[in-house]
């Protein structure tokens, strides 16, 4: 299904760049998106439109498109393309600079006060971190402001078990996927010094037992349509983590990227994603070497954010650290958005300049990886948000 | 008349002590007034030969002849050790121990003396003596700006007087920061410490000559005859900064809080200088070059030191070695871990160094000299560094560190090679007196065999033994109780069954580093 | 040169990409103390594929350039307590768990490993931290090569390990805690800890007849109960080792005849030989400490391992991670001759001694064709603090090269 | 190994900024301790020729197609063409420009001293340095195009001493040849948060924690923290006044006593013939002997020596700047208001997250801000609750010169100003305003402009080799000269 979806949303790119316009016929996204149905106005509606010219445009999928221009129709992209016949009365937004997708937060809180850590059991795998998600909260204005379009709320990872992790977006409440990924608890922040478990031992047991007899997510964990988000910090816990996840044939994503440059080859054999711990100005280069390995190795890679407690821009500064160590400028921009999508099962949706994909659109002075390029606009699913004249 | 008053004294003292002093083990055994004969199976003389079946006279406390089948005095006492080694002992080039408190609070002590300081019957002493350890140069610690005097000490005897060899061996200054102070403040107290010396010897003689100024301008007022200029004092010494017309002040009008500080400017004195890190050598053999010290110095070093080596070998100043010998570090980059067994630099540099021991008897310069050897030194150098070296820095290679007619009468008996960890210190003779016999060292005996010493001294020692063994209990709740992260402190844990003073591995409270990402940021 | 830097990879990079030679590894030296009763004077060990293939007088001639030759070569040294584990390692919320193994806690990137290799240490147990009264299960591990238990085990689950003294009730405290923390009901003296170590011990005979009774960690009690398994029990003083001891007498009288103890840390065994004598315990000796004073407040006399040796006690040694010069397990049996062992007592103590205690004898403790290639090469008499430990061969590779 | 030239330049340096003459600079002076054979040393560093498409000279001013000859660590000769000299090392690039300059820094000072609250006005940053550690941190600076630094101590305390300018360069561990300027400035915080050990851990839900609270700083602490401020200057400027008062007291006194003694020479005869006469008759009528009494005016008592006044003297007369760590504000404000009476005074606003709101003033007023575009997330403390990325930007379009500085906390940072200083330009700095405040103006501010800071004749070869314009998109730093050795060298 997943694959499907985004096959579709692949061949809807290609489509788009070399076929007539068809517009108002997002092929593959029907189903996957209630609620929001194009389809259902009328094809004629030219106001409707809104066309995005760019000098270049990103993709999200590690490859661009010069001088290209987006369509959107009704907070959806139906159309990309180089030359495209832009219909009559479309909206034209002309912009000299870059355009790409709203950047992606992997691992962050923006939104959910300190609602996302329960502290009266390590094990419970059926919260859901949607449930801890205010809308109006003034935190998500100042990560959009950071062209970020959509976060993952996670639970804590001091839990042996937090619960499911939910996409949102970062203007008007939109919950893009519920139950995303199963978040457990894995590093030493699941330790705790005076309740259960103290022990790494006694931590795996814990998981143990409650993989070995599934309920609830767990079940749909172990069955596979679910994914796991494993918080690990050094060395041990990742391939810890790594062996647990290989007992229970678990898929999904590992947060905490600071020593994978030792542990690569088993990263990339474990067939997990690495979500790539925040960066601080002066932290250890390590940790940004480390990331560029991972990606040379083909390891699937995103950012983590944890805002609130970081500014909104250490995102792209991280990519920025990663760059400066090696890490290519197109895998960069890729983690920011496509494959950060893909990484929580919502690159249907979001991440993406494609056909089908939800309008989330940054215009950039320049190349956004690039920490002298300034965001010139933002806009989700085609509304304007943020910048320039409204 | 006066001698025997003395003498009558000392042995009122010795019989006070047998009967109640911990030391009534080793004090005092058979007084030989310093006239004795040592015959061994091997005569260590360290002057170049080893002596096999040797022979050591002395006489009057001092050797006056060491060899194979010599002659001696018909009546002289003899000892023989046909199946032992002869050898010097060991020389203790610093030390903080021995010491009621080893640092003083106040930033510029140098008026102070370590003699008003010095425990004799302190149990370091004793320890010294059953390591082998037949000199000890005792100096304040490194928790000071300037500090007291040092003395050079046996490690025998009953008070300071008898016990000393040379009184005022030294000054202690340290370039590390004191208790409150950091690296800034600590530069800063040591500059205000000469500059203030500098500027009151300056108001003085300013004062003395408007003073003198005003005497030949009223002499002439009242039509007298001037008074002829009349030099008490003695100019400025020293080779650095100097205050011109020092002469006119007496040294007796100088405050004595300041003259010590004058004579270490002059050039008098000699400096212990501690360094703790390499940057402190720079602050170090700046301060020394400035005041005019520097021929004076003795650098006491840190482990890490080592790093500063071209410069302290470019000063040509003698080092003594505290601290772990050797220097862990971890590439903060690559994470591969390095490390620099340090005396080994320092011999390659060409530095004289003296080698310092933690101060346990068990680990004392025996076990430096060893270590050195293990890791790849020569024998020679590095029995040096504990023998001839210090006795050299000290200025006392005449009489100690070797055994040679003219030296002091100080002969260790050892059961074989000095530096084997199976050997052990049979007697020990200083000045010709017999001063340790492990026959009767009744605390030897306690370590090796677990046996009760049988004076009450000894069980006191036992019960201090309970109160110095910390509670972890306690220190636990505490922790826990005041919020401390456990997992920062999990692998210091480990170690407290452990009665060793650990080597001082940088690295080691990193050990856990899979949980701290700024580990790796710390070279250090 | 010889002095400035001895540089080792410690990280796994470094040890994971160092190709296992497929050829045989070959060691010269003046003297081979193999710990199997034979010194061999000019001697060579041939090792093949890791395991020992050869022993013998090497032949007379010229040395060949390049070749590798040191002046003593003993076995891989096997220490029975690491200590380098930390408190994450041992499920503190229960005093008793026995159903844990540390195999699950460890870090096998940190650099203790490493360090403990390179001072000649080939062989370890890692023990859960000693904060239960009984942790669980320990391990036998190399300590080099890849990073991972597969790699590294020497033998998985080797005994049950546990603690008497003050350290597993320390930190209990009910007056001063709050009521919600585990830290306020666990035993908060001596007496509580060995109640808790008997009543754990019945329950598990209870059990054994009464599938009702079961309880987390019933098996491995059991295990250690019938035999199957050493208890490897932690007791510095000599209270703590009697408490030991009767505990086992106890399960003797109970029928468990074939419960096999071992202490860890006994500093105060030197009191108390005819217990040990008595019940065949074996003793794993702490760090030699210079003013006697060690952990528990007991006093750890220097003729100890001789007193032990001497009384028939199997005995270990070991360096509580502690790799230093002058601290390592090899300046521990310079200590122990000190003291007055021997020196053939001292090199068992610190190979094949342990290697027996722990029954993975077959493998490691001693240069027997056959055995893992693990080697310690000096660069002059052993257990001297004059000498130390120039080079290491981790089955069969060269993992630090003296030249 | 510092080239002569540098130290030259340090001296005429001296001469034009008046450096305060302490009462123990002997003791305290920068004499290197080993000296070494200068020329020598100079003869080590080879000679390089960089051509380069375009030499940005200053931001502003870029020739084309120009050479620069660097040589014993100095610029030598900029011209159209330099034929290649013996031994040389030719080095091609599209661009040439000044390296960079950390104008708030602490990279290479002791942690304790970053810390430390007791630090007084006399207390010298650059007896901190440590230049045994931290080596890949001063050449992963390089390798960033940062070559100097402006390092401060004392965060955490009113006064952080006299801070220092230092060369980056890993290869020198002797701080005589690394620090270029010993008083750079003098430091002082106002209305600080004192961060009392708090630590950030990441906590359960991913976000960052603090483990301890802070102890936040009382309101009226802070407004008498610039009352104190302002009366140690006003400390200095007495002192500096007194000093002078007793020069020309004791000038006039000398004077007087100089003609007084003449006098009493000349009259000197006939006082002994009036005294013998005197003595003659006491002795007759068996009369004690009375002398005459002398009288003269007192000396002039000469003030106490103090080196911490003379240190704010120095600041108040302008002598060395004044930076002060201020963010709030009411409190710039205050102190823009309280300082105006100090006519000379070079003021330097460190942070000063709230500047903004006296934008006019501090334009008006010439007085830069060093800005710390740091990244906060919402544990800020309080003083950097307004904190804005755009800050920079907006500052400089408002006319207040700007500098751009890694914040003097953490000894890692210096390694990302250029990164910070980008974040600035994608907030909305002017480019050119951001290469500026790395170059030029930094060294300009420092006193440092005669040796560093642009690329012209007799500078010292503190040069960048890139393959693009400055801080732009995509460009790389191909090599990066400090003082005059080739530091880093990506490009084989």
């Amino acid at each position: 299904m997943m694959f499907n979806t985004i096959l579709a949303a692949f061949l809807a790119v290609s489509a788009g760049l070399t076929a007539t316009p068809q517009p108002g016929t997002p092929s593959g996204s029907e189903g996957v998106k209630a609620g929001v149905s194009p389809a259902s106005k009328a094809v004629s509606d030219a106001a409707a439109f809104t066309a995005f010219k760019a000098k270049i445009v990103y993709l999200g999928n590690g490859t661009s498109l010069e001088n290209g221009v987006v369509l959107v129709q009704d907070g959806i992209i139906v159309k990309v393309g180089k030359d495209l016949e832009i219909p009559a009365g479309a909206g034209i937004v002309d912009h000299d600079g870059a355009l790409s997708a709203g950047l992606i937060a992997l691992h962050s809180n923006d939104g959910a006060g300190g609602e996302l850590n329960d502290t009266t059991r390590t094990v419970m795998p059926d919260a859901e971190a949607r449930f801890a998600f205010d809308p109006k909260h003034p935190e998500l204005r100042e990560a959009l402001e950071a062209g970020i379009t959509s976060i993952v709320l996670c639970p804590s990872s001091s839990r042996l078990i937090g619960g499911q992790t939910a996409v949102v977006k970062t203007s008007g409440g939109v919950i893009v996927k519920p139950n995303a990924q199963l978040s457990l608890g894995l590093s030493s922040a699941a330790l705790s010094y005076n309740e259960f478990p103290t022990s790494y031992s006694g931590a795996l047991g814990e998981l143990n037992a409650q993989f070995s007899d599934p309920k609830g997510a767990v079940s749909r964990a172990v069955a596979g349509s679910l994914p796991v988000l494993m918080d690990v910090n050094d060395r041990a816990e990742t391939m810890r983590a790594i062996a647990f996840a290989k007992k229970y044939k678990l898929r999904g994503a590992m947060y905490g990227s600071y020593w994978a440059e030792d542990v690569v080859v088993a990263i990339k054999e474990s067939g997990f994603d690495v979500i790539c711990t925040p960066f601080d100005v002066g932290d250890n280069q390590r940790g940004a070497r480390s990331v560029a390995a991972l990606a040379a190795a083909g390891v699937r890679i995103g950012f983590g954010l944890d805002s609130p407690a970081r500014h909104p821009a250490s995102l792209r500064f991280g990519a920025a650290m990663c760059v400066r160590q090696g890490l290519a400028a197109d895998s960069a921009r890729k983690a920011l958005t496509g494959d950060a999508a893909d990484i929580v099962g919502a690159g249907n949706r979001i991440g993406k300049i494609a056909r089908g994909s939800d309008a989330d659109i940054v215009l950039w002075s320049g190349d956004p990886v690039a920490l002298s390029s300034s965001i010139k606009a933002v806009y989700i699913e085609g509304k304007q948000v943020f910048g320039g004249s409204k | 008349m006066k001698n025997q008053t003395l003498r009558t004294l000392a042995q009122i003292a010795v019989a006070t002590s047998l009967a109640t002093a911990s030391i009534a083990a080793t004090a005092a055994q058979t007084n030989t007034d310093g006239n004795v004969v040592v015959k061994a199976g091997k005569v260590i003389t360290l002057t170049g030969e080893t002596i096999e079946n040797g022979t050591i006279v002395i006489e009057g406390g001092r050797v006056t002849a060491v060899g194979k089948d010599i002659k001696y005095p018909w009546d002289a006492e003899v000892k023989e050790f046909p199946n032992a080694v002869a050898f010097p002992g060991f020389v203790e080039g610093l030390s903080n121990n021995g010491m009621d408190r080893a640092n003083e609070n106040i930033d510029v002590a140098a008026f102070l003396n370590v003699k008003d300081s010095i425990d004799p019957v302190s149990f370091y002493f004793e320890d010294a003596l059953r390591a082998g350890i037949t000199t000890i140069n005792v100096q304040q610690g490194k928790d000071c700006v300037v500090g007291g005097r040092g003395y050079v000490v046996r490690p025998h005897g009953l008070t300071v007087e008898r016990m000393t060899l040379r009184p005022d061996s030294g000054i202690v200054i340290s370039a590390v920061p004191k208790r409150g102070k950091t690296r800034a403040t600590q530069a800063l107290a040591l500059r205000q410490a000469f500059g203030g010396l500098r500027m009151y010897l300056e108001e003085l003689v300013q004062e003395k000559k408007d003073g003198k100024d005003y005497a030949t301008r009223e002499a002439l007022y009242q039509g007298r005859e001037p008074d002829k200029d009349s030099v008490k004092g003695r100019p400025m010494g020293g080779n650095s900064w100097k205050v011109e017309n020092l002469q006119m002040v007496p040294r007796w009008e100088i405050d004595e809080k300041q003259l010590p500080m004058l004579e270490v400017v002059e050039g008098k004195v000699p400096v212990y200088l501690y360094c703790d890190e390499p940057a402190d050598v720079h602050t170090a053999l700046k301060l020394a070059n400035d005041n005019g010290f520097a021929k004076r110095t003795v650098l006491v070093l840190g482990p890490e030191c080592w790093k500063a080596a071209d410069l302290i070998a470019k000063s040509a100043m003698p080092v003594i070695l505290t601290g772990s010998m050797k220097w862990t570090e971890r590439d903060p980059v690559t994470g591969e871990e390095t490390e620099t067994f340090v005396p080994g630099v320092y011999a390659e540099k060409g530095i004289v160094f003296a080698l310092q021991s933690g101060n346990s008897s068990a680990e004392s310069l025996w076990y430096q000299a060893a270590l050195c050897i293990g890791q790849g030194m020569s024998r020679e150098a590095a029995m040096a560094a504990v023998t001839t070296i210090p006795a050299k820095i000290m200025g006392l290679e005449k009489r100690i560190g070797t055994i040679a007619p003219g030296s002091d009468g100080n002969v260790v008996i050892f059961s074989g090679d000095p530096l084997s960890v199976t050997s052990h210190v049979v007697k020990v003779f200083l000045d010709g007196n017999e001063v340790y016999d492990r026959a009767t060292d009744t605390r030897m005996k306690h370590l090796s065999t677990g046996a009760q010493p049988a004076n009450t001294a000894s069980s006191a020692e036992l019960i201090e033994e309970v109160h110095k063994h910390d509670d972890p209990v306690v220190e636990e709740e505490e922790k826990i109780d005041a919020g401390e992260n456990k997992k920062d402190k999990d692998k210091g844990e480990h170690e407290e069954g452990d009665g060793h003073d650990h080597d001082d591995d940088k690295d080691g409270h990193h050990e856990g580093d899979g949980h701290d990402h700024d580990g790796d940021k710390q070279g250090n | 040169m010889l002095f400035t830097v001895l540089s080792l990879a410690l990280g796994s990079g470094g040890l994971a990409a160092m190709p296992v030679p497929a050829e045989a590894t070959t060691v010269f030296a003046d003297r081979i103390y193999t710990a199997a009763g034979d010194v061999i004077e000019n001697g060579m060990v041939v090792i093949t594929d890791g395991k020992i293939s050869a022993i013998g007088v090497a032949p007379n001639g010229e040395r060949k350039e390049g070749e590798l030759h040191v002046a003593a070569i003993t076995p891989g040294m096997v220490d029975l307590s690491s200590r380098n584990t930390n408190m994450q390692t041992v499920e503190e919320t229960t005093e008793v768990s026995a159903q844990y193994h540390v195999a699950d806690s460890l870090d096998l990137f940190d650099r203790s490993w490493g360090r403990q290799l390179k001072s000649g240490v080939t062989t370890v147990v890692a023990n859960p931290y000693d904060n239960n009264c009984i942790g669980g299960f320990s391990i036998a591990l190399k300590t080099g090569g890849e990073p991972s238990l597969e790699a590294r085990t020497v033998k998985a689950d080797v005994a049950l390990r546990g603690s008497f003294g003050s350290q597993p009730s320390g930190k209990n405290h009910p007056a001063r805690r709050r009521p919600t923390d585990f830290y306020s009901r666990r035993p908060t003296t001596r007496m509580g800890v060995e109640w808790v170590w008997r009543k754990s011990m019945y329950d598990a005979l209870y059990a054994e007849g009464n599938k009702d009774r079961a309880f987390d960690g019933v098996e491995q009690l059991l295990a250690a109960l019938n035999g199957e398994v050493p208890v490897f029990a932690q007791a510095w003083a000599t209270q703590d080792i009697r408490t030991a001891v009767f505990l086992k007498e106890e399960m003797a009288k109970e029928g468990k005849t074939k419960m096999r103890l071992i202490i860890d840390a006994g500093a105060e065994a030197w009191r108390e030989l005819d217990f040990l004598t008595r019940t065949g315990t074996a003793v794993v000796l702490p760090p030699f400490a210079s003013d006697g004073r060690t952990f528990d407040n007991a006093f750890y006399a220097r003729d100890c391992a001789a007193k032990l040796h001497g009384a028939g006690v199997p005995i270990a040694l070991s360096a509580h991670n502690d790799s230093s010069p002058g601290h390592s397990l090899g300046d521990q049996a310079a200590f122990a001759r000190s003291g007055g062992l021997s020196f053939d007592a001292a090199l068992e103590a610190v190979t094949i001694s342990p290697a027996r205690i722990m029954g993975i004898d077959r493998r490691v403790g001693s240069i027997e064709v056959g055995k893992d290639g693990d080697l310690v090469l000096w660069n002059g008499t052993p257990f001297e603090l004059t000498s130390s430990v120039v080079g290491v061969v981790l089955e069969g590779e060269l993992v630090v090269d003296p030249r | 190994m510092r080239p002569q030239a540098t130290i030259l330049a340090l001296a005429s340096l001296a001469c034009v900024t008046h450096l305060p003459t302490l009462g123990w600079a002997s003791l305290a002076g920068t004499t290197p301790l080993v000296t070494e054979d200068e020329d020598q040393a100079c003869a080590e560093l080879p000679t390089y020729v960089l051509r380069a498409e375009k030499l940005v000279v200053r931001p502003g001013k870029v020739l084309e197609n120009v050479s620069v000859l660097v040589r014993g660590g100095e610029i030598v000769l900029i011209s159209p063409e330099i034929p290649l000299p013996e031994g040389a090392t030719e080095i091609k690039g599209k661009v040439v420009c000044a390296s960079f300059m950390d104008p708030w820094s602490a990279l290479g000072v002791d942690s304790n001293v970053l810390n430390d609250k007791s630090l007084n006005e006399e207390a010298r940053v650059s007896d901190a340095l440590n230049l045994y550690s931290g080596d890949f941190l001063r050449q992963q600076a390089l390798e960033a195009g940062v070559t100097t630094a402006r390092l401060q101590g004392g965060y955490r305390g009113s006064t952080g001493g006299l801070g220092a300018v230092v060369r980056l360069d890993p290869e020198l561990d002797d701080p005589s040849t690394a620090v270029l300027l010993s008083d750079a400035n003098l430091g002082m915080s106002v209305g600080l948060t004192v961060d009392s050990g708090a630590r950030l851990v990441r906590g359960a839900d991913g976000s960052l924690q603090f483990l301890s609270g802070d102890e936040p700083v009382d309101v009226f602490d802070r407004v008498s923290a610039i009352d104190k401020l302002i009366s140690k200057l006003e400390s200095g400027a007495a002192y500096r006044q007194a000093e002078l008062e007793y020069a020309h007291k004791l000038d006039e006194w000398n004077k007087e006593i100089a003609e007084q003694t003449k006098k009493l020479e000349g009259d000197y005869k006939k006082a002994k013939k009036s005294r013998d006469k005197d003595v003659k008759e006491a002795e007759e009528k068996g009369k004690e002997f009375k002398e005459k009494k002398y009288k003269e005016s007192r000396k002039p008592k000469q003030p106490k020596q103090d080196d911490g006044k003379a240190a704010l003297a120095s600041v108040a007369e302008g002598e060395i700047p004044l930076v002060v760590e201020v963010h709030r504000s009411s409190e710039i404000r205050n102190l823009l208001e309280r300082t105006k009476s100090f006519g000379r005074l070079r003021l330097v606003i460190a942070g000063g997250s709230e500047a903004l709101s006296s934008a006019k003033e501090l334009a008006e007023r010439e007085i830069p801000v060093i800005v710390w575009p740091a990244l906060r997330g919402n544990s800020a403390q309080d003083e950097f609750a307004s904190d804005d990325l755009s800050l920079a930007g907006v500052l400089a379009a408002r006319g207040v010169p700007i500098l751009l500085g890694t914040g003097g906390r953490g000894e890692d940072a210096t390694r990302d100003l250029p990164l910070l200083a980008q974040m600035a330009i994608g907030h909305g700095l002017d480019p050119e305003v951001a290469l500026r405040a790395l170059t030029v103006d930094a060294a300009r501010t420092f006193d440092m402009a005669g040796s560093i800071g642009t690329v012209e004749l007799g500078k010292d070869a503190d040069l960048l080799v890139l393959d693009g314009m400055p801080l732009m998109p995509g460009t790389n730093i191909e090599h990066v000269f400090c003082g005059g050795r080739l530091a880093v060298s990506n490009k084989n």
